[in-house]
């Protein structure tokens, strides 16, 4: 890590029991803290109270298609990778509504629906949720017509970021240069360390706001010792990844594979049920839903999360473009993969493994990627 | 657009178990707006006053399990302009078509004493079966925000939102913890179309395909995970004979693990 | 596309009156309209079609020489053979199986369902869950009942055809009572997940049960509803109710300490007292040809009437202090047996099933554990509970896979067909002189008094296919 | 990145929501054919006219029923007046079909990449249209006519299903004689009585007065037909960076934020619709893309 | 007939064939005009011949008994109106019908007929280039069945 002082502020060390004034900093700050929490046998995201919120002691066991939240016996408040959420319910609400209509005679009049966006802090945020965060940014945020509602809300977050050291099976953020370290767009990042019996964090805040709810946090200088013992943790992390993904010539080789015979092995398998897409933190597809009252006198327009697997997602007067199962699995992973380098300059994969855990059928992202990319020499052409 | 005549509604039921027609008067916040903007001309269970036909919109609810039913299907299709069907019942012969699975000779031995006074055919049939529908309205029940969404739809001339994807993705959008990946339920969320707001899995249980099949579903590939998973055929078998079991990929799957 | 028998469209008008024309059970006890008219040389008045009831049935009275020589309930909803498909399903799937017998009362049928499970398997739930599945049930019947009283039974006492015209004159009564039908629907929508046939019940308890913060979500509305189901008390009680009584014998469930729903013992005014499990040793079917849903009856003693009016008659000291208030002030007392009056019965129902809720959720605590663990195993299993139209009797035998050998189910409609027809009967001979039309609508009224479920009805029948080449 | 034909993208009035729509009434409609009109709008806001691009699309919100993309096919220097011409097909285009005067619509837009308009102002125009294709194209026509001093000759193929489903027929003639457009109308079927050609459009290019080497070419119309249309344009020796084509995908937002239109790496509604053929030569081919 | 040589050598369809192939198909040739509304020929007659249409216009149609005649196709200047000579039973398929004044060359078919079996060189030149023809007018047809402005894609 390259560390940017005029941006980050010092590094330093603060007890456990300490977690629980930023907690208090948050709310007087009057931020509603986001943060993983136990529900429904998951690490999910959920509104937190108190430090007691966090699922201590809790971690997650991840695979193609399983994920089991596990006891462990040690005292930690992070020891665990990605649940299925991610931040995109929050910035990018699976429905929302963005108008509504009223006729009166001929006409009507649209009313616009005021966004309510409350300041959000996010506590728990690993590298890769933070580069997707970042992927969302550039796609409601960069072009010519951005996204107002996105904006307003992407304004009043606030990101309490965790180092990962206890990446899951399904991970890959190392392949995908997401990960497990934070190196950006957080206010405040954390490393929690816990050792025989010692167990503190190491803080270091990453923007003008983060270094003001620092300085609230009882603590010490982190020592030389802390940091490194810090480098050690996430050096491990990446040697830990349950997954990994070539990423060198990715694009060109995918542009190659379009009539790739894998992509119809892995159709068969495919469900089409849209699940690697919702739990993706980088998925941003919608669709536009009018709906009306009986009376015909009111109307709403509401956006709601879609998916590229479905046959209305390609649909125009005739047919749907993409009718088979394996058009639609291939637009999602050379999207995710290829496509979105030239729409957006960066992958829309940030390696966390969603859609490998919550596949219903375990399809795994890297395995595909890994078979095609393996035998694409022999493969027919495609786009060039 | 609304005009100034109000649509004829009738609503009709073959085999079932009412429950989607209730649905209708289950709608108590609409229930006096939706009298206002639609006449409702020909609903038995709602009152004995009957409008002649023919009617704009008839809502038909159930199977065809009897000859008579048979025949008086068309002459509601004739009476009708347009045509939805309500229901598994409706759309997919219901969970009575289970029947059609059954070998009818290993029934004569249990029929009961007077058989010949009941005609009944040997499969219940959803409605397209016998005629020309204009809209299928699935679940077992319905979901009542759908039906007035239909309604609604149908008043306004536009295409009801009611897709076609999978339980999941609406699973997804509530942020409802998947129960298949989470808990090795056996859910076919995945191969069911949404419309019932994901509601098992909101309940921690997995879905049981009340809604039916989804747009291309792939039934075998779930199958065939659940069966690495330890799940017998038996078991497999049951799962797709629910209330949809007469429904095309249901009953094809189930046929598949039957032996 | 358009089948081409459908292209060749026959004038609208000839259409509307076949489509009016009942699908009749078969040949034999088939009533066609020209049978009705030869019939008329004696006199007969014929319902095609009831109305606002649940299910299909029609009715026929036939008179001769001023006696009325026979009162029959037609039922021709088609069967649907429920026993039948149970036979091979596993036991966890028999309490949504058969809530699709009935979408009014399915929770009726989970819960004898479950009820019958549980006993095969000696599971005792513990106090929360069963408080959480009798405020459910209360929820059915809060629901059913609204529907009833309003929408279905009332407008015969204002001579009106249907609630929506009741709506001109009784606008906000109706709106009232679409409130109170639509919070016992959330009652069972909070706990079940949705109206009708809810998904959140299972043998052993719950798959998820709500915190009490949830629960008391529903505490203001419930509070609304049992006011105003005092209300309804009074405005049922200023009816006008026919002058008509009969020596029935009333059959109910009975428990030491509740106005029994869950379960309890089978009690009888004629001093029926056995456990819900022997009800097969006392009660007997018989298949009557004129119908698709077979006849009940008390061994040796014959027709008997289950419902809210023999509940009320069985369990009038076991109501809610507010409800038996309510009844007081209302006039009505048991012995009741007028069964016009049932509708004053369904109201303090209500009040009661309201007022329990409140008192269940008041003193909700969350169950440990969502569900008991269960042991599967082969036996016999019983389950009875009082669905809001009355007992609904479930049977199953179990093998050691836990897969149903055999499955009986007794719906209450079907228990009280006897007795409607017997009321038909006397009904008509003591008000012959009434106009046809009216005397009509008065038989089909007497018929509503029971609140027939003819969909639960007709799922009774015995395995009954015919066998019967399609064409 | 995205497209490198020129035109207005994505260009909104400051400061105004591009979900929003903006409320436009029915001036007058005018039935085109049996089963395609066009309607002439009038903004109902305070407006200084709605300029675009030609080859531009709105999304067209038709109030309770929903919205669909629709290209512009009014002229872009009578700003004063929005004209959308579209078959009655879907929901949305039937209840358009309906409205009648002092109706009102929602409109968002102008969308998209437009036409090459700089490109071709000094050069021969080819112009190949099918069908209701030669909706989007009509505003450059409008365009390079207006300019007609400055410039090359403009040639337009258009092919219909019948004669009666021919487009503009009124302009046409009037664009012939009146301002020099050199115009060639086929049809796929007809009767005796027809004078004019049949067969498909593409059959229009072997012959068409044009210099393969100065003209660029506009196509628009069903996808397949635009494939058959580059092919033989390109026999003629056009090369493809010369040919621009009209593409259609389903959209939701018009502004590349909903993700439906994806075409490869392109968003049709942001890069496209119109794209030079050379950027999507190797999709083209592609099935299911 | 010195007239019609320079116009044959230099059509597109002949262009390339050798001196001697090229007199044998002018030995072939005369010059026709049809007036608008006149038949170059018609369904179920003797296919003997084919044209060079130099200017107008040809509509080729099918009669049909309910709908009258439907034109399926039109030729114009430059372009070659017929292949049935070519091919047994030599009757013609098709109405074609003068839309407007149109002059042509017509070339005997029967005549080329005999020359091609005496000299396959030439009719393998001419066979490749009716195929040709016959390709394209055969692609042209397809597209047209797809109907591909009524219903799109």
């Amino acid at each position: 890590m390259t560390p940017r002082p005029s941006e980050w502020g010092p590094p330093f060390r603060f007890k456990p029991e300490d977690l629980e004034s930023l907690f208090v900093v948050l709310h007087e700050q009057a931020y509603k803290i986001i943060g993983p929490t136990v529900n429904d046998d998951a690490i999910v995201l959920g509104e937190l109270n108190s430090t007691a919120d966090l699922p201590v002691g809790w971690t997650d066991e991840q695979s193609g298609g399983s994920y089991r939240l596990a006891r462990h016996s040690r005292p930690e408040f992070f020891h665990f990778a990605s649940g299925p959420h991610s931040l995109k319910q929050y910035l990018h609400p699976p429905s929302v509504c963005l108008w509504t209509a009223s006729r009166n005679g001929h006409g009507f009049e649209i009313m616009e629906k005021v966004q309510e966006a409350g300041k959000l802090a996010f506590v728990g945020v690993r590298a890769c949720d933070l580069h997707a965060l970042a992927i969302l940014d550039k796609v409601f945020k960069a072009g010519p017509l951005p996204d107002s509602s996105y904006a307003l809300r992407r304004s009043q977050l606030l990101v309490i970021a965790v180092n990962c050291t206890s990446p899951g099976g399904t991970c890959f953020c190392e392949s995908m240069k997401c990960g497990p370290q934070v190196d950006e767009g957080f206010d405040l990042v954390l490393t929690e360390i816990e050792d025989e019996g010692r167990h503190f964090f190491v803080g270091q805040a990453g923007s003008e706001s983060g270094r003001t709810i620092a300085a609230k946090i009882p603590q010490e200088e982190a020592s030389s010792t802390d940091l490194e013992r810090v480098e050690t943790m996430l050096n491990d992390a990446r040697t830990r990844m349950g997954r990994r993904l070539d990423t060198s010539d990715l694009k060109k080789q995918l542009y190659r594979s379009y009539d790739h015979p894998r992509w119809e092995e892995t159709a068969e398998r495919c469900l089409n049920c849209g699940n690697c897409t919702m739990v993706c933190p980088t998925c941003f597809c919608n669709t536009m839903e009018d709906v009306t009252d009986l009376s015909g006198v009111r109307a709403e327009r509401w956006r709601k999360w879609d998916s590229c697997f479905t046959t209305d997602f390609s649909y125009i007067h005739g047919g749907s473009i993409r009718s088979s199962a394996k058009s639609r699995y291939r637009q999602w992973l050379i999207h995710k993969l290829a496509t979105w380098v030239d729409q957006f300059g960066t992958f829309g994969c940030v390696g966390c493994g969603r859609c490998i855990t919550w596949c219903p059928v375990g399809i795994d992202l890297t395995e595909e990627t890994a078979a095609i990319l393996e035998s694409n020499s022999t493969s027919t052409p495609g786009m060039k | 657009m609304p005009s100034t005549r109000r649509p004829k509604l009738a609503v009709w039921k073959f085999a079932s178990c009412d429950g989607c027609q209730l649905s209708l008067l289950d709608c108590e916040d609409e229930l006096l707006q939706v009298a206002e903007v639609i006449e409702i001309a020909n609903f038995p269970e709602a009152s004995r006053a009957v409008v002649r036909g023919p009617y704009d919109l008839s809502l038909v609810e159930g199977s065809i399990t009897t000859p008579h039913d048979a025949e008086r299907i068309h002459k509601v299709r004739r009476a009708s302009k347009f045509l939805v069907t309500i229901g598994a019942c409706a759309t997919s012969g219901g969970i009575q078509a289970l029947r059609n699975f059954a070998d009818v000779n290993q029934y004569i031995p249990l029929v009961y004493a007077s058989p010949e006074t009941i005609q009944v055919l040997n499969k219940s049939t959803p409605i397209a079966d016998h005629v020309f529908v204009d809209f299928q309205l699935r679940g077992c029940p319905i979901n009542k925000r759908q039906l007035v969404e239909v309604l609604s739809a149908f008043l306004n001339g536009r295409k009801p939102n009611t897709p076609p994807h999978s339980v999941c993705i609406e699973c997804k959008r509530q942020g409802t913890v998947c129960v298949m990946g989470n808990a090795g339920a056996h859910c076919l969320g995945p191969v069911t179309q949404a419309g019932c707001g994901a509601l098992c899995p909101s309940y921690r249980r997995s879905c049981y395909g009340c809604f039916g099949p989804k747009e291309t579903p792939n039934t075998h590939s779930l199958s065939q995970w659940w069966s690495s998973h330890g799940m017998m055929n038996a078991d497999i078998c049951r799962a797709y004979r629910g209330f949809n079991a007469y429904a095309e990929a249901f009953r094809r799957e189930s046929e598949a693990r039957e032996k | 596309m358009p089948k081409p028998s459908e292209e060749k469209a026959r004038p609208a008008k000839n259409e509307e009156k076949a489509i009016q024309t009942p699908a009749k059970a078969d040949g034999q006890f088939k009533i066609t309209e020209d049978q009705i008219m030869k019939k008329r040389q004696g006199k007969s008045i014929s319902v095609n079609f009831l109305a606002r009831v649940e299910g299909e049935g029609g009715l026929m009275v036939k008179i001769q020489g001023g006696q009325v020589t026979e009162a029959r309930l037609n039922i021709f909803e088609p069967p649907r053979f429920f026993e039948a498909f149970l036979r091979g399903r596993k036991f966890n799937e028999a309490p949504d199986i058969t809530a699709r017998i009935c979408g009014i009362c399915p929770v009726a049928y989970q819960m004898s369902s479950i009820n019958a499970m549980e006993n095969l398997m000696g599971v005792q739930v513990e106090r929360s869950i069963r408080e959480l599945r009798r405020l459910l049930y209360f929820g059915e019947w809060i629901e059913s009942h609204a529907l009833h009283i309003f929408l279905l039974h009332a407008p015969d006492f204002l001579g009106l055809p249907d609630a929506l015209a009741m709506a001109k004159d009784h606008g906000p009564l109706v709106e009232k009572a679409l409130r109170l039908k639509k919070i016992g629907n959330s009652i069972i929508n909070l706990l079940g997940g949705r109206e009708i046939h809810p998904i959140n019940v299972r043998v052993g308890g719950f798959f998820k049960v709500l915190t009490r913060a949830r629960l008391q979500s529903l505490i203001s509305e419930l509070s609304w509803a049992r006011d105003f189901s005092i209300e309804a008390v009074h405005w049922t009680s200023q009816l006008h109710f026919p002058d008509f009584e009969m020596p029935y014998e009333y059959v109910a469930l009975q428990h030491p300490e509740e106005y029994a729903i869950l379960d309890g013992r089978l009690v009888s005014t004629s001093g029926l007292n056995i456990e819900a499990q022997d009800y097969e040793n006392y009660f007997v079917e018989e298949q009557v040809p004129h119908s698709h849903a077979l006849h009940s009856t008390l061994k040796d003693r014959g027709q008997y009437f289950v419902g809210p009016l023999a509940r009320f008659n069985l369990n009038f000291d076991r109501l809610c202090a507010a409800a038996k208030k309510a009844a007081k002030n209302a006039k009505i007392e048991p012995p009741c047996r007028n069964p016009f009056k049932s509708i004053m019965v369904r109201a303090i129902e209500t009040l009661h099933a309201c007022d329990e809720s409140l008192g269940i959720i008041e003193h909700y605590e969350p169950p440990a554990r969502a569900a008991s663990d269960i042991r599967v195993g082969p036996g016999t299993g019983y389950g009875c509970t009082e669905a809001p139209r009355g007992i609904l009797y479930h049977r199953y035998d179990l093998d050691s896979n836990g897969i149903i050998l055999n499955a009986k189910i007794v719906p209450p409609t079907s228990q009280n067909q006897k007795t409607m027809e017997n009321d038909l009967l006397h009904f008509v001979q003591k008000n012959l002189a009434l106009p046809k039309e009216q005397l009509t609508w008065r038989c089909e009224q007497a018929i509503r008094n029971y609140d027939p479920c003819i969909s639960c009805a007709t799922h009774f029948l015995k395995l009954s296919v015919v066998e019967n080449p399609e064409e | 990145m995205a497209t490198e034909s020129e035109g207005l993208k994505l260009r909104n009035a400051p400061g105004t929501d591009p979900m929003r729509p903006a409320l436009f009434e029915v001036h007058r409609v005018r039935q085109e054919t049996r089963d395609t009109f066009t309607l002439e709008l009038r903004s109902r806001g305070p407006s200084d006219g709605f300029q675009f691009l030609p080859g531009q699309f709105n999304m067209v919100y038709v109030f309770g029923v929903g919205e669909v993309p629709i290209s512009i096919s009014g002229d872009p220097n009578r700003p004063n007046a929005l004209f959308h011409t579209t078959r009655a097909v879907g929901a949305v285009t039937k209840a358009m079909r309906r409205l009648r005067r002092g109706d009102v619509l929602g409109i968002r837009g102008p969308f998209g990449a437009s036409w090459p308009v700089n490109e071709v102002s000094a050069r021969e125009v080819i112009i190949v249209a099918g069908g209701i294709g030669l909706a989007p194209l009509r505003p450059m026509i409008y365009q390079l006519l207006s300019q007609r001093d400055q410039r090359g000759r403009v040639v337009l193929l258009y092919g219909a299903r019948t004669p009666d489903e021919i487009l503009f027929t009124h302009e046409l003639q009037q664009w012939r004689t009146q301002l020099g457009l050199e115009a060639f109308v086929t049809v796929d079927r007809a009767h005796g009585d027809w004078q004019g050609n049949v067969g498909v459009v593409t059959t229009l290019i072997p012959k068409a007065p044009f210099d393969p080497s100065q003209a660029v070419a506009l196509v628009c119309g069903p996808e397949v037909m635009m494939r058959f249309t580059v092919m033989e344009l390109s026999k003629r020796g056009i090369s493809k960076n010369r040919i621009y084509i009209s593409m259609e995908r389903n959209m939701k937002c018009g502004i590349g934020l909903c993700g439906h239109c994806q075409f490869g790496p392109y968003y049709v509604c942001k890069d496209g619709p119109v794209f030079r053929y050379d950027q999507v030569q190797d999709l083209i081919p592609l099935r299911e893309i | 007939m010195e007239t019609l040589k320079p116009l044959l050598e230099e059509h597109p369809f002949l262009r390339d064939l050798s001196a001697e192939h090229l007199d044998l198909v002018v030995g072939c040739a005369k010059n026709v005009r049809f007036d608008p509304g006149k038949y170059l020929f018609r369904e179920g007659q003797e296919a003997n011949e084919f044209f060079i249409i130099r200017d107008g216009h040809v509509a080729v149609e099918i009669h049909s008994a309910t709908k009258g005649p439907v034109i399926i196709q039109t030729v114009g200047a430059g372009e070659i109106l017929g292949w049935s000579w070519l091919i047994p039973p030599y009757q013609w398929h098709f109405d074609a019908r003068a839309v407007e004044v149109t002059r042509a060359i017509a070339l005997d078919g029967k005549c080329l007929r005999g020359k091609c079996e005496k000299d396959y060189h030439l009719g393998y030149e001419l066979m490749k280039r009716f195929s040709h023809i016959i390709e394209e007018r055969l692609a042209a047809t397809r597209l047209q069945l797809l109907d591909l402005y009524g219903n799109g894609i």
